[in-house]
């Protein structure tokens, strides 16, 4: 009974994340399209493209690691939303937050690329592996910045739980992880451009060089897929990013609200720069964030 | 009992008529010849066994009928008979040895040799200075004559050039004696009065002593003796090596008590002086005899130090050090000569020649590990004891140069052992059979073994289990004609007995690496099932390395665990060596063990004595280690483990190691270098530490974490790949272990655990896919999954298990190592090791990625699955991978009792729930969330997926082309480029330049000193005097 | 020029080695403890007039066996290493061939002269032996081509050797020691027939040193 | 300071000095038997006594007194030893520079350093 119920509640909270989600990402490209001065598809589009998908009569596929490659991505992103406790205190949002702390969900957004990585793979198509390998070694790159920065808030709060991490900065504007360990914050921030791959950090589907990369064989159901799940799993880190630096939300709209804010930081900085060549992006990681990751540890934990 | 003095008087008598006797044919002369150096043996055995097991007293013979001093007086004692049977033994096997010289040359050949032997019979006996001169001078001319046995135009001019530093050496001698009569009065050893002599007799013993130690020839004044050992008949080389030198150091024996030990101590070093140079020298030396050479000029002056440093220590030491460097050196010289001159092959690199004959090989074998004092030989024992001795006398310094001059040794021995065995060249010649030369260096390898047994036995009293390493390798090579599938099978029979026999272990940690050791090998024997044919001598070695694994938990003193320790690592050496190419592969392993293992000779030397008659694991927890000894053994533990800076041998042995061997090697040979580090800690937490050195550990297994990754990530080879992956786990353990928490070590114990698993599933794998594609380049492979499904699942399973990603075991271990990390405050460390885990999916994915998916290539359209004996082996790790995965527990609540007895435990467990102080983690329910997410997008794709149409191959969107060819549309060859690139100079393999210009400059050292030897003879005159000259400054007498 | 600097060190060091046995030497007043018992054993124990012989002989025998062994190896080594040669000669003067043919003789029984008393006057068995090995050395310088009968040599040699250890042996047997003077009557003090087995073994030896010596020579010029 | 014994070391460092100033072989073993009869000189003059006479007991000696009349009879005996050994070592020698000549017709000690290192 109680596990049905917590079932129900976990289709709720995702079907709200993957709503946001998506909406999010129509609303981004309508300012990008602003930035750019064209006038943009309207902000429901991403919807429009999912059912597009689906709509396809034939799907090509090159194999079972290829079918499941998608399966794996969507489950990933699920998988990192459900380990979230989205909404402080609300029952309905806390998800399957109790099965881990914060270590699980770092670990778990791989389980999604890994999968989708293989995937691809398998699809045969040397731009998916250029792609991943592309994708895997930036990934390596900020994971440092923002583990480091992950530690600096465990430090912080002497504790790797979310929930309890959020409870430690409700309160006050000032208890937010933004004023209390800056460093950490702007470490992970830069990070977090490097994950919603937006320029100048879109080395994966750098459309000019490796057209759209590793999904490049994905097409139909498959694709519709991958872009269900892109508008969760961009909810997902967002709202984490949200839980550990801003405070968390005590209910719905103050999540939108902090998680489009947060959102916006990548997506003007992306619509202002170019992209960086690969080897560029990587040793920009591995030189200020990280630098500044390791001056919010020192600084967290002597000052 | 016979009166010794008739081997004098027969030999001499012999000797004079032996011109008379010939005349009367060969066949006669040689009769006698043969029949008197038998007599001399069992006369000398007869004595030896009176007074070692009848307890005789010395014996003393007067001439003349006078006591001494008024006439000359012979001794017999318990030393002198001991050499003598040495000398005369390995006199006799030679003469066997040159039987065929024998026949056919003149009989003066005889006649000198029979007087040689006689001679070194009176050199040892003889107790009176000028009667010592006499038969200095016997011995000598015999040999001197003897040299042209094989008579041309090297020999004459090493004979030359022997006869003149002789005669140089016996006119200092001669000049002593006087003057020690002069002062003393006296000629007999027991009648001089060292005491009493005046400070100019001092001088006067000095010229004595300085004269006997040229003749053992010290460095640099020993470039004759070079010359005669490379130029010399074989048969009278092991002889001038063997049976001279022994009477010589007897001499020397002889004179130590008139020497003020102020003397003896600058002859001490002198002699291991001597051991470095001529080792160091030895490394750049390519003629095989002349090598030889080197290696027992070295070993003349080890055993002279040996016989200085440990005068004034227990008659049983003596025993065990001299008596077995000297055996040692006797044995491993004299089998080692007679081999050169049966191959006939002077350049080492020619000796390919002899890997087709494997009987003279296993003895070649034999006599080199003997040489190189690995055990069960003498050599061992003797440099056991003997560096123990040093350590306690705080003779680090001479301990130090003694260890890096037996390296060097191990260096070039071994070079030329892997470049024999391995020698790739074609060769059509056999060696002929002679059946005499066959005979000595069998007899003379059977005596050693004979030793070795009885030392283990009678001096340390070992009990069956530590022989039974060797024991298995015997047996196994009895059996070897039977086919190997049968072998295996018996071979597993033997593990599981094994484990059966030692399974009630003190404690559980002993029975958890019990686990990883023995249960781990077994499932990974299955593997070898798929061995064909016979495959010589395999399961010996494996199940010696086996037991010694076993042997290493349940030692209960140092020298057990020690002995286990270089069982595991010759077993290892030679298995790792059975690989094709694995000739530089098996040189480094062995290079690197041996440093490792002298660094815990010294280190277990330091350690404080054992309290109680438990297990070493259980009872070093009661002792604390001095803060030396604990940084060499940790060194030498992290040597094994292939931690960072001393990494470079991993790779290689990891690669080149037949492909059912390399999971041992990374599985669980590794785990022995965990263990030994986690004995350290035990003894470190459970004793006030010192000083805070786990803290550098720790750094070094993190450091050792992010460069294995890096290393890893840049390999085309599928097994180096996994190699470097092994190191940079292996990486995580030991930081872990440096932890010193509860949590840190439940992460090291785990993560072993399950390193031993995944990794032993990922090499099989592998294994299997050699075996088909016959390739171990990833990027001449690719698309496999559609060939080798069952293969895929594995190596899938297994990065997933790697990478730490939910739900499998291995995030677990990343949840314990990160929690304790910084529990314990280490941040910074914590933060390296997220970034290695980050970086080991750059080589996760490269591994299956270039093998399994992308484009299959034309050569593999139709292979087949790996054989099911590779696939069981698999599947049972991959069983036990998802077993503790989905129930944690199952081994995370034994690790916490076991590490409890340790630190007080800091996790609470309650149902799946593993709280730490920072975080939880439910292992079970986070997998049963993760099956939910997975299986509902299944399904709802499956439910929105109309019409799956699946395409052949090649069939993809390229800018509406069909790519030309697999080759090209497989991106797989140096895929990172990129990453390469980003980390600019920090890319370069430093390390592997250090160590590869060390060697450089070692080499250049040795060719540097080894110019002295002009071959002039007269630059070696000059040698010796100034040698003299300056030892006499140096000795301020 | 290095080496020879070298040289020169070394001579210098091995003079500074040598120095201070040299500088501080002197006489000692009186016979050391051992050498006064040999004076006094040569009188009463051996009858021995000549006590260096009694000591060569008698109390160091071993050495002189070995000294013998020596000699022999040397023959043997020289034998077994330069073989049959060949060399051209040129025939001696007639007047070195006539007096040779009738030194010869005198020489040969000079040397036996000297081996038998070498226990009563200066000489003995290495003296003798040499002497007599010039006698054949004449005869070779005088006879560019005559040829020796090397078995007689090598039996000579060969028996003079053995008896020589028989009679050691001789002594070990009476239980007395190897080597022994005292297996037969030590005779009168001073006269011819005395000193028990040393003109004995000085007899053995003396022809053995002769015909070794010879034999080297021989084996020396070649033929 | 005596005359003999210096010249016993005198002759044995001139010996030894031959031995390594001189190339040719057979030099370098007269050098060597230099030496050698200087080591001989040496063990003589060791075993004088002043104003004594040699250790044979005839007429010249009083028998009783012998011990304070006669110089020390070791050295003596010790000397021949020393001889003959020297020339058998010496006789070798020169044998092998025969054989060695033989060989390479040249009699310079650089001719024969093919052995090295």
């Amino acid at each position: 009974m109680n596990i049905l119920i917590k079932i129900i509640y976990a289709i709720i909270s995702v079907i709200v994340a993957i709503v946001w989600g998506l909406t999010l990402g129509g609303i981004v490209r309508k300012i990008y399209a602003r930035v750019h001065g064209r006038y943009g598809p309207p902000i429901w589009q991403p919807f429009l493209d999912i059912i597009k998908s689906h709509g396809k009569r034939v799907s090509i596929s090159h194999g079972i690691m290829f079918y499941l490659g998608p399966v794996f991505r969507f489950g990933g992103g699920l998988g990192t939303y459900l380990f979230i406790p989205v909404i402080y205190g609300s029952t309905v949002f806390a998800n399957f937050s109790m099965a881990g702390d914060l270590l699980l969900v770092m670990y778990f957004i791989f389980f999604g690329q890994l999968g989708m990585a293989l995937g691809a793979g398998e699809g045969g198509h040397p731009y998916s592996p250029l792609g991943i390998a592309r994708g895997l070694s930036q990934m390596s790159t900020f994971e440092l910045p923002f583990s480091l920065a992950v530690i600096a808030v465990a430090i912080q709060y002497n504790s790797l739980n979310i929930t309890t991490i959020v409870a430690a900065q409700q309160g006050g504007i000032l208890n937010w992880t933004l004023f209390t360990n800056p460093f950490a914050v702007i470490a992970a921030m830069i990070s977090l451009l490097g994950m919603n791959m937006h320029s100048p950090f879109s080395l994966v589907l750098a459309p000019q060089e490796i057209p759209i990369g590793p999904p490049i064989e994905m097409n139909g159901s498959f694709l519709a897929t991958l872009q269900t799940n892109r508008g969760l799993f961009g909810a997902a880190k967002l709202v984490l990013f949200m839980n550990l630096f801003f405070g968390g939300a005590t209910n719905l709209p103050i999540m939108m609200i902090k998680t489009f804010l947060i959102y916006l930081v990548s997506v003007i900085i992306g619509a202002s720069f170019p992209r960086f060549r690969p080897e560029q992006s990587f040793r920009f990681f591995l030189k200020w964030p990280t630098i500044i990751g390791i001056i919010s540890i020192i600084f967290i934990s002597y000052f | 009992m016979v009166n010794p003095i008739y081997i004098i008087i027969l030999s001499l008598a012999t000797g004079f008529l032996l011109s008379i006797i010939d005349k009367a044919g060969r066949k006669l002369s040689l009769t006698v010849f043969y029949s008197v150096l038998t007599f001399n043996v069992f006369v000398v055995a007869d004595w030896l066994y009176r007074f070692t097991v009848l307890g005789v007293s010395t014996l003393t013979i007067n001439t003349a009928g006078f006591k001494a001093p008024l006439s000359i007086n012979l001794q017999l004692g318990i030393y002198e008979s001991f050499v003598l049977l040495f000398a005369n033994l390995v006199g006799l096997l030679s003469a066997i040895y040159l039987i065929k010289k024998f026949k056919e040359s003149n009989i003066s050949s005889l006649i000198l040799y029979l007087i040689l032997i006689m001679g070194v019979n009176g050199l040892v006996m003889t107790r009176d200075l000028f009667n010592i001169f006499v038969f200095l001078e016997i011995l000598s001319i015999s040999t001197y004559a003897l040299t042209i046995l094989t008579k041309n135009q090297k020999s004459l001019s090493a004979g030359f050039k022997y006869m003149i530093a002789g005669g140089v050496a016996s006119t200092f001698f001669l000049l002593g004696v006087v003057f020690v009569y002069y002062f003393s009065g006296n000629l007999n050893l027991e009648f001089i009065d060292p005491n009493s002599l005046t400070n100019y007799g001092v001088i006067a013993i000095f010229l004595l002593a300085i004269a006997v130690f040229i003749e053992l020839k010290p460095f640099p004044a020993n470039g004759w003796a070079l010359d005669v050992y490379e130029s010399v008949d074989s048969g009278i080389t092991s002889v001038i090596a063997v049976v001279n030198s022994a009477g010589i150091i007897f001499v020397f024996y002889k004179i130590m008590p008139l020497l003020p030990q102020n003397l003896l101590n600058i002859f001490g070093i002198a002699g291991v002086v001597t051991f470095f140079f001529s080792n160091l020298m030895g490394l750049k030396q390519q003629n095989a005899k002349r090598l030889l050479g080197y290696s027992s000029i070295g070993q003349m002056g080890l055993l002279v130090s040996a016989l200085i440093f440990t005068m004034n220590s227990p008659n049983k030491l003596i025993y065990v050090i001299v008596g077995g460097f000297f055996i040692n050196h006797l044995i491993a010289k004299a089998g080692l000569f007679w081999i050169t001159g049966i191959v006939k092959k002077e350049k080492i690199n020619d000796w390919g020649i002899l890997k087709e004959n494997k009987f003279l090989l296993i003895l070649f074998g034999l006599l080199l590990f003997s040489l190189s004092g690995l055990p069960p030989f003498p050599g061992f024992w003797a440099k056991w004891e003997f560096i123990k001795l040093l350590v306690h006398g705080k003779m680090f310094f001479v301990v130090g140069v003694i260890l890096l001059s037996s390296l060097f040794e191990v260096i070039y021995l071994f070079r030329w052992f892997t470049a024999t065995v391995k020698n790739d060249s074609e060769i059509e010649e056999k060696i002929p059979f002679q059946f005499a030369k066959y005979f000595s260096t069998t007899v003379i390898v059977g005596i050693s073994l004979i030793i070795s047994v009885l030392m283990m036995r009678f001096v340390y009293n070992f009990q069956t289990i530590h022989y039974l390493p060797i024991i298995a390798v015997i047996i196994i090579y009895l059996l070897d004609f039977i086919p190997s599938k049968i072998k295996a099978i018996l071979s597993l029979g033997a593990v599981g007995a094994y484990g059966y026999y030692i399974y009630p272990l003190e404690n559980n940690l002993q029975l958890f690496f019990g686990i990883i050791f023995i249960v781990g090998s077994a499932i990974n024997l299955i593997a070898t099932f798929n061995r064909k044919k016979l495959s010589k001598g395999f399961y010996g070695f494996l199940l010696m390395m086996i037991f010694s694994f076993g042997n290493l938990l349940v030692a209960k003193t140092y020298l057990e665990f020690f002995l286990a320790w270089e069982f595991m690592t010759i077993s290892s050496f030679i298995l790792i060596m059975r690989g094709k190419r694995a000739q530089k592969a098996s040189l480094l392993y062995m290079i690197f063990s041996t440093a490792g293992a002298y660094l815990l000779i010294v280190g277990f030397a330091l350690a404080p004595s054992l309290v109680s008659n438990s297990a070493l694991m259980v009872s070093i927890a009661k002792i604390q280690l001095p803060i030396l000894s604990t940084i060499l053994l940790a060194i030498g533990f992290m040597i094994k483990s292939g931690s960072l800076g001393v990494h470079i041998w991993l790779p290689e042995a990891h690669a080149e190691a037949e492909s059912d061997v390399s999971p041992f090697i990374s599985a669980i040979l590794l785990k022995a270098g965990v263990l030994g580090l986690l004995m350290i800690g035990i003894s470190y937490v459970n004793n006030t530490p010192t000083f805070n050195m786990f803290y550098w550990i720790g750094w070094i297994g993190v450091l050792t974490a992010i460069v294995g990754a890096f290393l890893a990530s840049f390999q085309e080879d599928a097994k180096r790949l996994l190699a470097y992956s092994s190191m940079s786990q292996v990486g995580y353990i030991v930081a872990s272990i440096a932890i010193l928490s509860h949590l840190g070590w439940i992460s090291a114990l785990y993560l072993s655990f399950n390193h031993m698993m995944f990794k032993s599933a990922l090499f099989i794998a592998i294994a299997g896919i050699y075996y088909r594609t016959h390739t171990r380049k990833m990027y001449e492979m690719g698309g496999l999954i559609k060939k080798m499904p069952l293969t895929y699942i594995t190596v899938l399973i297994g990065i997933i298990a790697i990478s730490g990603v939910p739900p499998l075991s291995g995030f677990g271990a990343k949840w314990l190592i990160y929690s304790s990390f910084i529990e314990k405050g280490w941040y910074l460390q914590a933060g390296v090791l997220f970034f290695s885990s980050a970086v080991s999916f750059l080589y996760l994915y490269r591994l299956i990625h270039t093998i399994f998916l992308g484009q299959l290539k034309y050569e593999h359209q139709n292979i087949k699955e790996a054989p099911i004996w590779f696939i069981i082996p698999q599947y049972i790790f991959i069983i036990g991978i998802m077993a503790i995965s989905m129930f944690p527990n199952l081994i995370i609540q034994p690790l916490n009792s076991i590490v409890g007895h340790y630190f007080n435990s800091t996790i609470a467990i309650d149902g799946y729930n593993i709280t730490s102080s920072l975080g939880n983690w439910n292992g079970n329910m986070v997998m049963l969330v993760t099956m939910g997410v997975f299986i509902v997008p299944l399904a709802l794709l499956m439910l929105f997926n109309r019409k799956v149409q699946t395409v052949k191959q090649f069939n993809i969107v390229y800018a509406a082309e069909r790519p030309e060819s697999p080759q090209t549309t497989h991106v797989a060859h140096n895929m990172y480029a990129h990453f390469r690139k980003a980390l600019g100079g920090w890319g370069k393999p430093r390390i592997w330049e250090f160590w590869h210009d060390s060697a450089e400059w070692a080499h250049t050292f040795g060719d540097f000193f080894r110019r002295i030897y002009t071959g002039n003879g007269q630059t070696y005159i000059l040698h010796i005097i100034l040698y003299i000259v300056v030892i006499y400054f140096i000795m301020g007498v | 020029m290095i080496k020879k600097t070298l040289v020169l060190i070394a001579i210098v060091g091995l003079l500074m080695v040598f120095w201070p046995l040299m500088s501080n030497f002197e006489f000692s007043q009186n016979l050391s403890e051992l050498a006064s018992n040999y004076v006094r054993g040569s009188v009463n124990e051996l009858n021995t007039q000549n006590v260096v012989t009694s000591v060569i002989v008698t109390y160091r025998g071993l050495d002189t066996l070995g000294e013998v062994t020596v000699l022999f190896l040397a023959t043997v080594g020289i034998g077994f290493l330069l073989g049959k040669r060949k060399g051209k000669k040129r025939p001696a003067s007639e007047l070195l061939q006539t007096t040779s043919s009738f030194l010869f003789a005198l020489i040969v029984l000079f040397g036996v002269y000297i081996f038998t008393h070498g226990h009563l006057t200066p000489g003995g068995g290495f003296q003798g032996g040499v002497v007599i090995a010039t006698a054949f050395l004449l005869l070779m310088l005088s006879d560019v081509n005559m040829k020796f009968n090397h078995t007689i040599l090598q039996i000579v040699e060969s028996f003079s050797g053995a008896f020589y250890i028989v009679i050691g042996i001789v002594g070990l047997v009476l239980t007395i020691g190897f080597l022994s003077a005292e297996i037969i009557p030590l005779g009168e003090f001073g006269k011819l027939i005395s000193a028990g087995a040393i003109p004995i073994i000085y007899s053995f030896i003396g022809l053995k040193v002769g015909s070794e010596l010879t034999n080297i020579i021989d084996t020396m010029r070649g033929e | 300071m005596i005359f003999t014994l210096i010249l016993g070391f005198v002759l044995l460092l001139i010996g030894i000095y031959g031995m390594l100033s001189q190339r040719n072989l057979i030099k370098i073993i007269i050098g060597f038997s230099i030496a050698d009869t200087g080591i001989h000189i040496i063990i003589v003059s060791i075993g004088y006594l002043r104003n004594r006479t040699a250790p044979i007991l005839n007429s010249a000696v009083d028998i009783s007194k012998a011990v304070q009349q006669v110089v020390d009879p070791i050295p003596s005996a010790l000397v021949l030893t020393a001889i003959v050994i020297g020339l058998a070592v010496t006789a070798l020698m020169l044998s092998f520079v025969v054989e060695l000549y033989k060989k390479r017709k040249s009699l310079s000690i650089d001719d024969y350093q093919e052995l090295k290192w």
